[in-house]
């Protein structure tokens, strides 16, 4: 049935890739996050914000600048949310869940005031090549640009001092504290890095239609945590797997592009996904049992 | 004397680790057994066995009083008359100490409902008959580790069991308390019960236990009575060689360089006035009852807790310290008593927690060098005689002895020129506490000012070129190790306080 | 597009302008004559898109276009992404209705300009489109059913002004400022008030997308300003809200003015409770999409634009068979 | 300016009470579940599940149970829900995150399906006097509900074994289980607990309007969770406090019924809530540790 619904037809993984980018990229960022033991809950609407930046930037409507211009403006700006929510909770000392809950508010309402509640407009065709527009054949730039930013992640998370103390802080952030590191610098520095990998996100959203929408975002926070956690990583922190987070985005998007092949009722594919995430997690701890066994 | 309990052929297999092979041990009734071995031999997990938290291999038989019983779980152990204090804490730190006593009792609550005056109330009657001085009310997370286990021994006590296991009960207690607990074990003791004793103090096994069997390795070396041999002997029989009991230190304080300096310290919480400095190679050893200041101070210095006034120089500098980093980049390690709470990142493997404090070291731009930390990872567990299989175990499959030793070598790896030790042997078997003296030896001929908190009184004379006696949150004294005997020190530590003080809240 | 005040007559018949050749299958040798359906043999598919499903109007939506699809022998197949700001899922199950070959595509785009892309595949894979409910800014579709939500919301406006006698200070609860459907009934409302009703005072809108919402909305905005003497809702729930809100403060001469139906609405406009609302034909809308798209696939002329239409009931034709046709509980 | 625009008037106590009554007493459940460290994102569209069923079992058209059958079928039910919950966290041992999030999409589509995407009317006028109806003078039935089920929350937490459990087991979950406590056991009465709260929340919910929005619930999981937290709940576990949830659901309610009275734009109104948000906490935290200084 798949089949005939040309749903394994060569060039469903670059599809799946395209669509699942926005949402995996994020996911990278928020696998540093997770490591930590903490948590973003403003990477949904702080995609439509940083969307809506990009199209303030490189819009011709509105700045209109230069596009690698635009394109470190708009990754600066993503670190900036990040930062704040970084200070939010190492310096105020707010738990992740609340700081990232009030950034979630105040991003959503940002992106409203500042695009006055409009979709805006990116024409810049040299931007719109970021998506669909395949460079090496058959495959969209947005899924090579998703595979490299996740080779990227994985370096940064298993090679660098980074990831070292995003782990560390997740494992024991008192034991950490004492051993000399400065905790708090180096969470500030995880929430900015996720906030970058969520601009990174917003701009393979925005190129994917040159069209911004300021309030889509709202809601795809959960579908990132989602990735990640299906991915492997532990939500108390210590343990982190970006080719799990990339795998886990994969898994969602088939699973929702899959049913909608399958042409399942609409109110079942809740039920259906829901059940499968449930699965998945399920025999992926059962898996990962039996070969600690081992 | 009856057989109370009996294990035949017990045998434990964890991945990658033979922790018990074809163990057998009995206990008489009316007796306390100790049960001794190094770091690592298998003890806690045959306890652990007995008591039902781990399943054995098949092939074991545990016979209690001639019947033989399968354990499913704690309850069951505990409705079999076992029960244990475990060598970690396993307090609930957001309930009081009555609360922790009762959870999970039958008889704790009338259909559901609990009433905490009439717990609190039965947990005031239980200290009193202890001689315990503890306050019902108090919330465990406000507590010292001491008085934490001080709470595990009276619940473990007020249980009606036939048998009790101690799990290295007093590695947090001091000589006073362990007194205290000889004479609650000495009433627990009558002849339908029966005591088993772990710890890695030969003094408190000469004195209370009645028979010792040792393990090795995971294989049970043999039994005897504890009249009829040395310790000595016993100490052999663990480690297969003879260890020298040597009491002093063996180096010398050659330099005046003063190194550490702290001057008028005080704290909001506990610490008066504190004035002291430690020289270039010199040990300087602190004394004191349980909850005399010592780990508040070492935390103080080491930035760990805010102070209120007081200087802190090192190299007659004086440094800000506003954080445990600002400490450790001015040169200062602290290895803290508490290792799972404030030492250990239980998840992580044997090689990334012994470069932990040094990472800046194994990293070049930002990017960490793999190879170079499992080389210095497996250096150092080889050092210390860690026993694992690989530098790649997580820490939290380690015996907590071993876990100790990686929580040393990371900052022996840091390289500072300020040690301070917490209780740097608790937990650690006595052939492996002398490396650990030799290694301090080592340092401090290298030149590190070393500050060693001990509350094991022949440590303190065994490695202290000075000794710094506190009580109630002053330093009482200063003592040459030439001046200092056991007597003295605890003049010192009781000044102004002639017994345990009780009140918690 | 649309005469207000009056449901419309079914497709005005006005010649497409440019239907685009190369979307178009060969022509049938039998063409059927203008006007008559030709029936399928109930393989094909026609897949719509529409802009949600959860909503009571899109399920009416739905049901209009099953019932075509089984009067004339096709299969239908409805989505529709959960809310109206998902504008990249749309374009995912667009993307996906593509994918599945279906003998026409029907669209109610979320985001006009959003969709280009795909549109050009669509066309370039020959299979017509037709567009419903909001119009796409491109040649692509064959024809467009559509209501014009800005004149509806002209015509609440106009009723609005009316029931409170041209002056006083009205509330607005919108469902939605990011959609376009939400804004042309927030703007339409709004732009009327302005240029027909100078004294009267509207408020900031409040947005509320649930019923509860939209309750504890309108209840703030009554209880706010004492002088308040109108509260218009834009969508079945804003407009429920208010309604509900309106009982809760039991506020004497209070004007509500809504949208769509639904129970409370209706209950509320024969007990006097609301003054009335606007209706949709979306029953209609459905069932002109797929018979649009039947005459597509079969190679037959179409008109650009197939008004849906949208009509004022109230308290005196809230029974008419006309009116209650599209009204829903 | 409030006093002005009548927000202070008498009877605004009540009025916010009725308004924060369903994310209120979804709150007094989760708070339980935050106690323990856990996490539930079902409650949002199970509000919307449970209100379906609750329509089926007393709707006119549906079954058209006795009034008091119904209600306790509508707890049993939601029971039922955070028994699915509690077992999947026990004994799948499936982190609750993702436990939850899992029946999130569940119950939404089961929500859609029982329903039929329609909206379901329960006109037994018995059944609408739990809301607005006020048998104390000024006092509506559902603010009186909401307050008699926070004092047994209060009680349940503070002087029951399932209160002291969910504590133990959020504060130190393997010391508890050494203790002899039968945790699996606890966590999923712990969850049982949330759902019929949750059950309780929406039959509030749909007794305002008599009317069930079956998909209206989703999104209200992070009031309800902000609720818990705002009221001093931390989310590590092992601290609660009932009194504090109550509170925290009417400091949410006030804020966003003032910022509405205030006729903030509602852009903006994001913006403020989310800002407001963070000072709550950091307020809260402040003001906590300067009680635990003295
Ligand atoms: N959960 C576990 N998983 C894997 N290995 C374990 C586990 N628990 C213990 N071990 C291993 O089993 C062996 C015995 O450990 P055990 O804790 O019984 O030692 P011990 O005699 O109590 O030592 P210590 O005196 O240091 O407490 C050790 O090598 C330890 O690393
Ligand atoms: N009687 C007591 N009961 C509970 N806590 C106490 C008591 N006396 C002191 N404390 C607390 O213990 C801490 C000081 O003890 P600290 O741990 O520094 O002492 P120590 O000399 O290192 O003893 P220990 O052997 O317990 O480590 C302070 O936080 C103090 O509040
Ligand atoms: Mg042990
Ligand atoms: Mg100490």
């Amino acid at each position: 049935m798949i089949m005939a619904n040309g749903f394994a037809a060569p060039g469903i993984l670059p599809d799946i890739l395209l669509r699942a980018a926005p949402t995996g990229v994020m996911a990278l960022g928020a696998t540093f996050v997770i490591a930590t033991g903490g948590i973003d809950l403003s990477v949904g609407t702080g995609l439509s914000l940083a969307a809506v930046m990009t199209a303030f930037f490189l819009g011709g409507d509105f700045l209109n600048l230069p596009l690698a211009l635009g394109l470190l403006l708009a990754l600066l700006f993503g670190g900036l949310v990040g930062l704040a929510n970084g200070l939010n909770i190492s310096f105020l000392g707010l738990p992740p869940f609340i700081a990232t809950l009030g950034m979630m508010l105040v991003a959503r309402g940002l992106a409203l005031v500042i695009s006055d509640t409009r979709p805006m407009k990116i024409e810049n065709p040299d931007f719109r090549v970021l998506s669909t527009t395949t460079t090496i054949p058959g495959i969209p730039n947005a899924a090579v640009i998703f595979i490299v930013l996740a080779i990227i992640a994985a370096v940064i998370l298993n090679k660098t001092l980074l990831g070292r103390y995003a782990l560390a802080i997740g494992s024991n952030e008192e034991a950490t504290r004492l051993s000399g590191v400065n905790v708090k610098f180096w969470k500030t520095i995880v929430y900015v890095t996720a906030g970058i990998f969520m601009a990174a996100g917003a701009v393979l959203y925005a190129a994917r239609t040159g069209v911004v929408q300021p309030a889509e975002g709202l809601g795809m926070e959960l579908n990132v945590i989602a990735a990640v956690v299906i991915g492997g990583t532990s939500l108390a922190g210590g343990r982190a797997n970006i080719l799990g987070t990339l795998v886990g985005a994969l898994l969602m998007q088939t699973l929702i592009t899959g049913l909608q092949m399958m042409q399942v009722n609409q109110s079942w594919q809740f039920v259906v996904t829901g059940v499968i995430v449930l699965a998945a997690v399920f025999a992926d701890n059962v898996r990962r049992n039996r070969a600690r066994a081992i | 004397m009856s057989k109370l309990l009996e294990l035949k052929n017990v045998s434990k297999t964890f991945p990658g680790v033979k922790a018990l092979q074809g163990v057998n041990l009995d206990l008489m009734s009316g007796e306390v057994l100790g049960l001794c071995g190094e770091n690592g031999a298998g003890k806690s997990t045959l306890m652990k066995i007995l008591t039902g938290i781990y399943t054995p291999d098949p092939g074991a038989e545990i016979w209690l009083q001639g019947t033989q019983v399968e354990v499913h779980d704690v309850n069951h152990a505990r409705s079999l008359g076992l029960s244990i204090i475990h060598q970690e804490l396993n307090m609930v730190p957001d309930l009081t100490v009555a609360q922790n006593l009762y959870i999970g009792r039958p008889g704790s609550h009338r259909r559901g409902f609990i009433n905490d005056a009439a717990l609190n109330k039965r947990a005031g009657e239980l200290f009193d008959r202890l001689g315990m001085h503890l306050d019902p009310k108090a919330l465990i997370r406000d507590l010292s580790v001491a008085r934490q286990q001080m709470v595990e021994i009276a619940r473990a006590l007020s249980y009606d069991s036939r048998i009790l296991v101690m799990d290295e009960p007093t590695a947090a207690l001091t000589v006073a308390e362990t007194d205290a607990l000889f004479g609650m074990i000495r009433d627990f003791v009558t002849p339908e019960t029966g005591l088993i004793y772990i710890s890695h103090r030969m003094p408190e096994i000469e004195e209370i236990t009645d028979r010792v069997s040792v393990l090795r390795d995971g294989q049970y070396v043999g039994t005897v009575t504890t009249k009829e041999v040395e310790i000595r002997e016993i100490i052999s029989m663990m480690v297969g060689r003879e260890v020298s009991g040597d009491a002093r230190p063996r180096t010398e304080v050659t330099s005046d360089e003063v190194v550490l300096k702290v001057e008028n310290l005080s704290t909001k919480k506990l610490l008066e006035d504190i004035n002291f400095e430690v020289r270039h190679g010199e040990v300087l050893g602190f004394a004191g009852l349980m909850g005399a200041g010592r780990t508040e101070l070492a935390r103080c210095v080491f930035g760990a807790d805010p102070r209120q006034s007081g200087t802190i120089s090192v190299h007659g500098k004086e440094i800000a310290i506003r954080g445990a980093s600002d400490a450790v980049r001015a040169g200062i390690g602290y290895l803290s008593e508490d290792r799972k709470t404030f030492g250990l990142l239980l998840d992580q493997d044997i090689k990334a927690n012994t470069v932990m404090a040094a990472m800046r070291d194994f990293s070049i731009g930002g990017f960490v060098l793999d190879g170079k930390i499992r080389t210095v990872g497996t250096e150092y567990s080889e050092l210390l005689k860690v026993k694992t299989p690989s530098v790649n175990q997580l820490l939290g499959k380690l015996s907590g002895g071993n876990q100790q030793k990686v929580v040393i070598a990371k900052w022996l790896v840091r390289n500072c020129d300020v040690l301070i030790f917490d209780e740097p042997t608790r937990g650690i078997d006595v052939g492996a506490k002398e490396e650990i003296y030799e290694l301090i030896e080592q340092l401090s001929a290298q030149g590190k000012a070393i500050i060693v908190i001990s509350s094991e009184l022949p440590e303190v004379l065994r490695v202290a070129h000075r000794i710094a006696v506190m009580a109630q949150g002053r330093i009482t004294g200063i003592l040459d190790n030439a001046d200092a005997t056991q007597e003295n020190i605890m003049e010192l530590a009781t000044v102004g306080k002639p017994r345990m003080e009780g009140s918690a809240a | 597009t649309s005469t207000p005040g009056g449901t419309p007559a079914p497709s005005e018949t006005k010649p497409a302008t440019s239907a685009p050749a190369e979307s178009t299958p060969p022509a049938e040798s039998t063409l059927p004559a203008d006007g008559e359906i030709p029936k399928g043999d109930g393989t094909q598919t026609i897949y719509l898109v529409s802009k949600g499903f959860q909503h009571r109007f899109w399920q009416a939506v739905k049901e209009g276009a099953e019932q075509a699809g089984a009067e004339y022998g096709y299969k239908v197949e409805f989505v529709g992404p959960p809310s109206e700001k998902d504008v990249t899922i749309q374009l995912d199950q667009l993307e996906t209705a593509l994918a599945t070959k279906p003998a026409a595509i029907g669209l109610a785009a979320l985001d006009t300009a959003a969709a280009t892309d795909v549109l050009d595949r669509i066309s370039a894979a020959n299979i017509p489109l037709v567009a419903f409910d909001s119009g796409v800014d491109s040649d692509a579709p064959i024809t467009t059913v559509q209501t014009d939500n800005y004149a509806a919301a002209q015509e609440a406006a106009k009723h609005m002004a009316e029931l409170i006698g041209n002056k006083g200070t009205v509330g607005l609860v919108c469902h939605d400022v990011t959609s376009q459907t939400g804004k042309q009934r927030c703007d339409g409302f709004q732009d009327w008030m302005k240029d027909n009703a100078p004294d009267v005072k509207l408020l900031e809108p409040l947005v509320a997308g649930s019923v509860d919402e939209a309750t504890n909305a309108a209840k703030s905005l009554i209880n706010s300003t004492p002088d308040i003497s109108g509260v218009y809702g834009t969508n079945e729930a804003a407009a429920t809200g208010a309604v509900q809100a309106s009982i809760e403060v039991n506020k004497a001469g209070l004007q509500v003015v809504g949208f769509d139906s639904g129970e409370i609405q209706m209950s509320a406009i024969r007990d006097g409770k609301q003054a009335g609302a606007i209706t949709q034909s979306p029953v209609k809308m459905g069932y002109e999409t797929v018979t649009a798209a039947i005459k597509a696939i079969n190679g037959m002329e179409l008109p650009k634009i197939i008004d849906s239409g949208f009509a004022w009931y109230d308290k005196s034709n809230i029974d008419d068979p006309e009116i209650a046709a599209n009204l829903y509980e």
